[in-house]
């Protein structure tokens, strides 16, 4: 369905692309910092894979791939205890320092030192037992256990020793003091475009980097420009500021069909492996939502069909579980939870959640501390994030439905930071929440397991041996069949004991202008994977 | 934040005609009647054989005091739960104007205005014209209570600085000059994370930051009138400080503090307004002005019918308010001279 | 009348109020002060007017207001029926401020915009909690009565009222606790020549029917004159002369005196 | 004049302390404290210990007096810190931000001073006239139509139905490639529309201010003793009536800073206008606190400024006023 000029390769005719045009992205924020260790939005994403160039990439179909400018080969020790990392001759950073395998022991090392604080980078790299380099172009990795995802653990970003070391001496938080920031926002990487400029609050300007030892870009320079707006982006689009920027599904369905629009770009659409959910409060002292009963009754209640059509305007997809059909897990088989209200209902009854016919509301009477009873309404606070738009339309129609089968819900929009420390704190009935798949499904580790719940993200405080048991079968076998087979497994449990309720994956949609080729969409969308924007082309006029 | 700094002062002392009042009237009214003219059940019915009052009973839910004794009505004792099909077609019922609750789901979603909703229906499908009157029920409430708040603070701090003067009314002038210098944003921040959302949020946010209006007023008046001879009299025949700060400064500095505060209802309308845009007010589904005005905003280009009612609403209760205040002040002026 | 003023007498031949070296300062802004009233020393007896002129601006106001107590004394003292009133504290304080009143200038500022004539007069009453509802009405009606204001009045605003009627209205609060003791700050300065002499009529009537003692303070010898038993002059914070009345304004002996003299019209 | 405005001065040293020492405790005690934050955005890292080094890393496990002093102990050398958020010098980062906001709420302010001299004016002069008319009932109005809503029409209007106006930002994406004039033009048009949102309630309000004050000087006494002496229309308004009212006007402007300068988030929100407004609530929503308070010093101590130049300014112009 997506015009095939958008995905029309690159030509061998060089002289048909224009090799110096200049690609106007939109970009929804500011990057916190241009440091590949610091960084952990999507947006600070964008600049990871231009500025930078790792030794292993991810494909559009997000596989584990050498990167082919920067790898020459990647090695595992029979044992699978350490491995081996042979770095291409000749690599350099942008200012011409060499690039080497000490460069990669020093960002392990930093990645790893508690004193910075990096949010992201530290999930993998802490599996390692330690990584060193045997010579300037050699890197050892040794790790805690012979793991099926150690090839990804060995896959972080990587700074310039030869800049970073100085600044560590007086600020080992690499975030904290003059040298650092400066550093941090006029990064020096090694990837196919170098940090030309940072105008704050308006735009960051990046240049090809003409000694880059791979493929090309068709690019000649990249300007992000922050718009934060989305009516704002759109407009800009078509008044031919920008070339491409993501649609929301409003503006997909409803706001890109005109002339105007057509006249000057093109939507592309891909399917996502962003799943949004609620997740529940299981910890005992949430009468309502600790019963696994009524969590399942919960799941019957929440009207998918509807959300889907007037909060994303038909273009998601009912989800059935953390893992996205289309990745290597998938199809799991488990099936979408349907709407009826009345098997809710009876559900609830069942669970002694009876109606009281004065005012219609479920009551309960539930045992105290102290022995004695206490009547308890059905209902639950749902926490939405400040400022998203979806989130209340979902918890405005999930309401509705709840109230006519009796069930109190009462909304909380909290900010972002607030919201974050309620859920971290376990201190909430039930969250609107976003999980998205990365290409190893071990990742749902994090959110399912046990001791996730301590020193991980398993909010809703979720703990099942069968489930803990084959997270580490899973995480243990190399066998891809077995492995497939305990994620199945998890999938169906977690659709039982009902942690998570799976409202809805998103799909990535986009536009782009008219005269943009060779994007092709992997499941994070058109940019985040090798090559991503490297393979993106214009004509000559 | 504060639009309604720039409030329109006609010139003083003018007799104003009553007149002035209606439209604040008007919008007290819709206010309190709103699911007289959009709900999704009848004013009165006929059912199995008795009278039932639906509409009219949520309606008086929203009358201070009164609602507290009022229970629904029975056949639609669940509360929102029971729809127009649960009424038997042949009975009696007299429906209100429109007849659409404001949270309720239609089938038709962005749809534009039309004969079935006189404004159209957002993006969920609930009827635009019966959120925008019933949001005139959350901005009034907010209004008035925050500024009936913010009015007790400042006429408690004002008359304390203006009537002990000196070392008090330094310390207490600083307060004032401080909380107008706060970051109100804050402020706000801070209250919404400690007390949740909701009206009595907002009402306390609003009132926390526009006390010092009333405040700085009744200092001055009482400043002024403490060395009038009125309240030397008083002294004279052994007044205390409370009785004739009470009895006799109060009065004088009431009636310049009602029409602040009277525009202060229009600030606070606006704040509220503004607060929900930017997603810190009261809370959904709840119609209120400012969200339906940023949810608009987000839609302004697939719907942008969506965009004028909560605009004219906001206006036009604000510009009520103004009138309201002006045909106050030309009360009470004649008077104080 | 709830309060014979007898029962309070310690000394009947003792002089009601007694001022000793009395002095009352300002302080200016920037620093230094002013004296307002400079060891003033008199006596007033029972049912004694006292007349106080000067002309403006010479502590004549200041010290009528020290007397009462409603400005601070930097000097000297005051007693009042044997007791000094600077020491008085609270019950006491409040004894005495039943039976001295003050009546003031321009009725116009000293009545309370915002009240109507009925509260006005009854204020003092609710104040000292001396009577309530119906008997507080009675009396305020039988006070304004005394002072010859028609009751209908009662529940006018002061500035619905003529000058004159206004005048009445500030001596009627003064009166309504039946005070011993009247400082009449220029009560009639403020209101045309008619209505003045009906007012002085008023005030001596009043005084001579409960036997009261008058502060009679003006710059108008001839309002004085009519008034007062003994006139004290004043210039510049001090007492220069002070006399019978007829002594003073017939036979002055300080220049300050005849030239006050010289400036008033005769009847 | 200078030991008066040097008390004046003295004075608001404690109401700036007492600013800075409530928002601090107000700003540290919220709920949502970057550590947490950052801990909750991390993958993994979120036990007790990891958490309390988090803090200890923000400087947030000593007592908030304790912060509160240090704080102080910096600021009073001028040293803001730095932005939790992006380790940029707070100092850098504000004065980034001061011109757009700065800018635009003087030329706001000149503007709306300059249509209130002129339409008030004519006016007064010509009062009960249709330019006083119109003008009075179009202030009214004009004073009830809330910013925000104003701001929201012409983006609807201007920017998205006609696309006559960019509406977003402070320049355009090719800016870096346009010449001087076309930047300057351009920045103008990025100006526009939410300068429109700052002039017009400035304007509603100043206009029937200087109307009413005009009208009362044309009908004093001295004015009239003026014309008598035979000076014409002009004369008397340049010589008399002016200058009497741009006294009051004075200190009008000096009560309207506060909201001039402080009160727009919700347009700078809404226009994404990288201004003061914007990068507070920005700060205010990563709870970036080196941040919050060097705003909050920042506009308390313009405010006060503010408020003191103008009874300052008031001074010179008016010799009746004394230095009480």
């Amino acid at each position: 369905m997506n015009p095939p000029s958008l995905s029309a390769t690159l030509p061998v005719d060089i002289s048909r692309v224009d090799i110096d045009a200049t690609l106007r992205r939109r970009l929804r924020a500011e990057p916190t910092a241009l440091n590949p260790i610091l960084m952990f939005t999507e947006i600070d994403a964008e600049f990871e894979y231009l500025l930078w160039d790792r030794p292993i990439v991810l494909d559009a179909s997000l596989n584990w791939q050498l990167n082919p400018a920067v790898t020459e080969r990647y090695t595992l020790a029979p044992d699978r205890m350490s491995a081996v990392l042979v770095l291409k001759d000749g690599l350099r950073w942008h200012d011409g320092a060499p690039f080497t395998a000490e460069d990669v022991a020093f960002s392990w090392a930093r990645i790893m030192d508690d004193r910075v604080i990096c949010r992201k980078a530290r999930t993998g790299p802490d599996q390692l037992a330690s990584c060193t380099a045997d010579d300037a172009r050699t890197v050892r990795f040794t790790f805690r256990r012979d793991l099926p995802t150690n090839r990804w653990n060995v896959d972080f970003p990587i700074l310039p020793k030869h800049l970073y070391e100085p600044v560590m001496r007086d600020d080992p938080t690499l975030s904290a003091s003059e040298a650092a920031v400066a550093l941090n926002r006029a990064p020096v990487g090694n990837g196919p475009y170098r940090f030309v400029e940072w105008v704050d609050g308006q735009r960051i300007v990046l240049e090809r980097w003409d000694d880059y030892p791979g493929e090309t870009p068709a690019f000649r320079r990249i300007v992000f420009q922050v718009t934060p707006d989305n009516h704002a982006a759109l407009l800009a689009l078509e008044t031919d500021q920008i070339d491409e920027t993501p649609l929301t599904p409003q503006q997909f369905a409803r706001e890109t069909d005109g002339e105007r629009f057509a006249a000057h770009a093109v939507k592309g659409k891909s399917s996502g492996w962003t799943t949004y959910y609620i997740g529940w409060n299981v910890r005992e002292g949430h009468v309502y939502t600790s019963e696994e009963p009524v969590r399942q009754a919960m799941g019957f209640a929440l009207n998918v069909p509807l959300i889907i059509e007037r909060v994303f305007f038909g273009l998601f997809e009912p989800a059935t579980g953390l893992f996205h059909d289309e990745s290597s897990v998938g199809p799991t088989g488990v099936a979408t939870t349907p709407f009826d209200l009345k098997l809710a209902a009876e559900q609830l009854d069942r669970a002694g959640w009876l109606r009281d016919p004065e005012d219609g509301w479920r009551y309960k009477e539930v045992a105290t501390a102290d022995g004695s009873t206490k009547r308890v309404r059905a209902g639950f606070t749902l926490n939405l994030v400040q400022g998203s738009q979806t989130s209340p339309k979902i918890a405005d129609i999930y309401q509705q439905d709840l109230r006519k089968i009796g069930v109190e819900l009462r909304t909380q929009v909290l900010e972002w930071s607030v919201f974050n420390e309620r859920n971290y704190r376990g201190d909430f009935d039930a969250y609107v929440g976003a999980w998205t798949q990365g290409p190893e499904p071990d990742d749902v580790w994090n959110l399912l397991h046990s001791s996730a719940i301590a020193d991980g993200r398993n909010y809703p405080g979720y703990a099942n041996a069968d489930v803990d048991e084959t997270l580490e079968a899973g995480r243990a076998t190399f066998d891809e069949t077995m492995r497939r087979a305990c994620y199945v497994r998890i999938a169906n449990r977690v659709r039982e004991d009902a942690p998570y309720t799976f409202v809805a994956s998103a799909p990535n949609l986009w536009a782009f202008e008219r005269g943009l080729h060779g994007v092709t969409f992997s499941p994070r969308g058109p940019a985040l994977f090798f090559p991503g924007v490297r393979s993106w082309w214009r004509a000559r006029e | 934040m504060n639009a309604g700094d720039v409030d329109m002062l006609p010139p003083r002392g003018r007799k104003r005609s009553a007149l002035l009042l209606l439209p604040v009237l008007l919008l007290a009214l819709v206010a309190l009647g709103a699911p007289l003219l959009a709900w999704d059940q009848p004013i009165v019915c006929r059912h199995d054989g008795r009278l039932y009052f639906p509409a009219l009973v949520v309606a008086g839910q929203n009358v201070p005091v009164i609602g507290g004794f009022l229970r629904r009505d029975v056949p639609f004792r669940y509360p929102d739960f029971v729809a127009r099909s649960d009424l038997d077609a042949t009975a009696f019922a007299l429906w209100p104007l429109i007849r659409f609750n404001p949270d309720e789901y239609t089938d038709e979603a962005l749809s534009p205005p039309s004969r079935a909703h006189w404004l159209g229906t957002d993006d969920r499908g609930r009827d635009v014209a019966a959120r925008m009157l019933h949001g005139s029920t959350v901005s009034l409430r907010v209004g008035i209570f925050a500024m009936l708040l913010a009015g007790a603070l400042g006429i408690a701090v004002g008359a304390v600085a203006g009537y002990f003067g000196g070392w008090n009314d330094g310390v207490l002038s600083r307060v004032i000059e401080a909380t107008i210098c706060f970051p109100a944003l804050f402020l706000i921040l801070a209250v919404l994370a400690w007390v949740g959302r909701g009206v009595g949020a907002v009402v306390v946010v609003i009132a926390l930051t526009q006390w010092t209006l009333v405040a700085r007023l009744v200092r001055a008046e009482f400043l002024r009138m403490r060395g009038a001879d009125f309240v030397t009299a008083a002294r004279s025949y052994g007044a205390s400080p409370l009785w004739i700060a009470l009895r006799h400064m109060l009065p004088g500095a009431l009636a310049p503090a009602t029409v602040t505060l009277v525009f202060g209802v229009a600030d606070a309308i606006l704040i509220e307004a503004g607060l929900s845009w930017l997603d810190f007010g009261v809370p959904a589904p709840a119609a209120s002005w400012g969200g339906m005005l940023r949810s608009a905003y987000e839609q302004m280009r697939s719907a942008p019918h969506l965009v004028w009612p909560p605009c004219v609403a906001i206006f036009v209760s604000v510009l009520a308010c103004h009138l309201a205040g002006v045909w106050l002040r030309g009360r009470i002026d004649p008077l104080a001279k | 009348m709830t309060t014979a003023p007898a029962k309070m007498t310690n000394n009947a031949d003792a002089p009601l109020l007694a001022a000793r070296d009395l002095r009352v300062t300002y302080s200016r802004r920037g620093g230094g002060t002013c004296v307002a009233v400079d060891g003033v020393t008199f006596e007033i007896a029972r049912g004694e007017t006292l007349g106080l002129v000067g002309e403006s601006g010479c502590g004549k106001t200041s010290l009528g207001r020290a007397l009462l107590g409603l400005i601070p004394v930097a000097g000297g003292n005051v007693t009042f029926d044997g007791q000094p009133i600077e020491q008085l504290r609270s019950t006491v304080l409040r004894k005495f401020r039943r039976r001295a009143q003050l009546i003031f200038q321009d009725a116009a500022a000293s009545l309370n915009p915002r009240m109507r004539v009925g509260a006005i007069v009854a204020d003092p009453l609710r104040v000292h909690g001396m009577a309530r509802g119906k008997a507080a009405r009675e009396r305020v009606e039988a006070t304004l009565a005394q002072v010859g204001l028609d009751v209908a009045l009662i529940n006018r605003y002061p500035h619905e009222l003529s000058g004159g009627e206004r005048q009445r209205v500030d001596i009627a609060r003064a009166l309504v606790l039946d005070p011993e003791f009247l400082v009449c700050d220029e009560p009639v300065s403020a209101v045309d020549a008619c209505t003045r002499v009906a007012l002085l009529d008023l005030l001596r009537s009043l005084q001579r029917a409960h036997q009261r003692s008058y502060l009679f303070i003006t710059h108008d010898l001839a309002a004085a004159s009519r008034m007062c038993d003994r006139v004290a002059v004043m210039q510049a914070g001090r007492i220069v002369e002070l006399g019978a009345t007829d002594r003073v304004l017939s036979n002055p002996q300080h220049p300050c005196t005849r030239q006050l003299r010289s400036a008033v019209p005769t009847f | 004049m200078a030991r008066y405005a040097l008390r004046r001065l003295l004075v608001a040293v404690p109401t700036l302390l007492g600013i800075t020492l409530i928002t601090f405790v107000l700003v540290n005690l919220a709920p949502g404290d970057p550590a947490t934050s950052a801990a909750a955005q991390s993958d993994r890292g979120l036990t007790p210990e990891a958490h309390a080094k988090l803090r200890a890393q923000y400087g947030l496990d000593r007592p908030v007096i304790v912060r509160y002093g240090a704080w102080l102990s910096r600021v009073v050398r001028f040293d803001f810190g730095r932005s939790f958020h992006d380790g940029r010098s707070v100092r850098a980062k504000i004065a980034e931000r001061l011109p757009p906001t700065l800018g635009l709420a003087m030329i706001a302010l000149a503007s709306a001073v300059v249509i209130a001299i002129a339409v008030g004016g004519h006016a007064a002069v010509h009062a009960g006239g249709w330019v006083d008319r119109f003008a009075g009932v179009a202030c009214f109005a004009l004073s009830s139509v809330p910013r925000y809503v104003m701001g929201m029409v012409l983006i609807v209007v201007v920017g998205v139905r006609w696309g006559l106006l960019p509406f977003m930002g402070i320049s355009s994406t090719d800016a870096a490639d346009m010449s001087a004039p076309e930047r300057v033009f351009d920045l103008i048009k990025h100006g526009l529309l939410i300068g429109v949102c700052f002039v017009y309630p400035l304007a509603a309000y100043l206009t029937r201010f200087v109307r009413d004050n005009m009208a009362v000087v044309m009908a004093s006494d001295y004015v009239r003793a003026a014309r008598a002496r035979g000076l014409s229309q002009g004369q008397v308004i340049v010589a008399h009536a002016l200058p009497n009212a741009l006294l009051p006007l004075l200190t009008v402007i000096g009560m309207l800073l506060p909201g001039v300068l402080g009160g727009a988030v919700i347009l700078e929100v809404m226009f994404s206008w990288p201004g003061m407004g914007l990068l507070m609530y920005d700060a205010a929503m990563q709870r970036d606190y080196p941040v919050i308070m060097g705003l909050t010093v920042l506009t308390a101590a313009v405010v006060l400024l503010g408020t003191l130049i103008v009874d300052l300014l008031y001074a010179v112009i008016d010799p009746r006023v004394r230095y009480a």
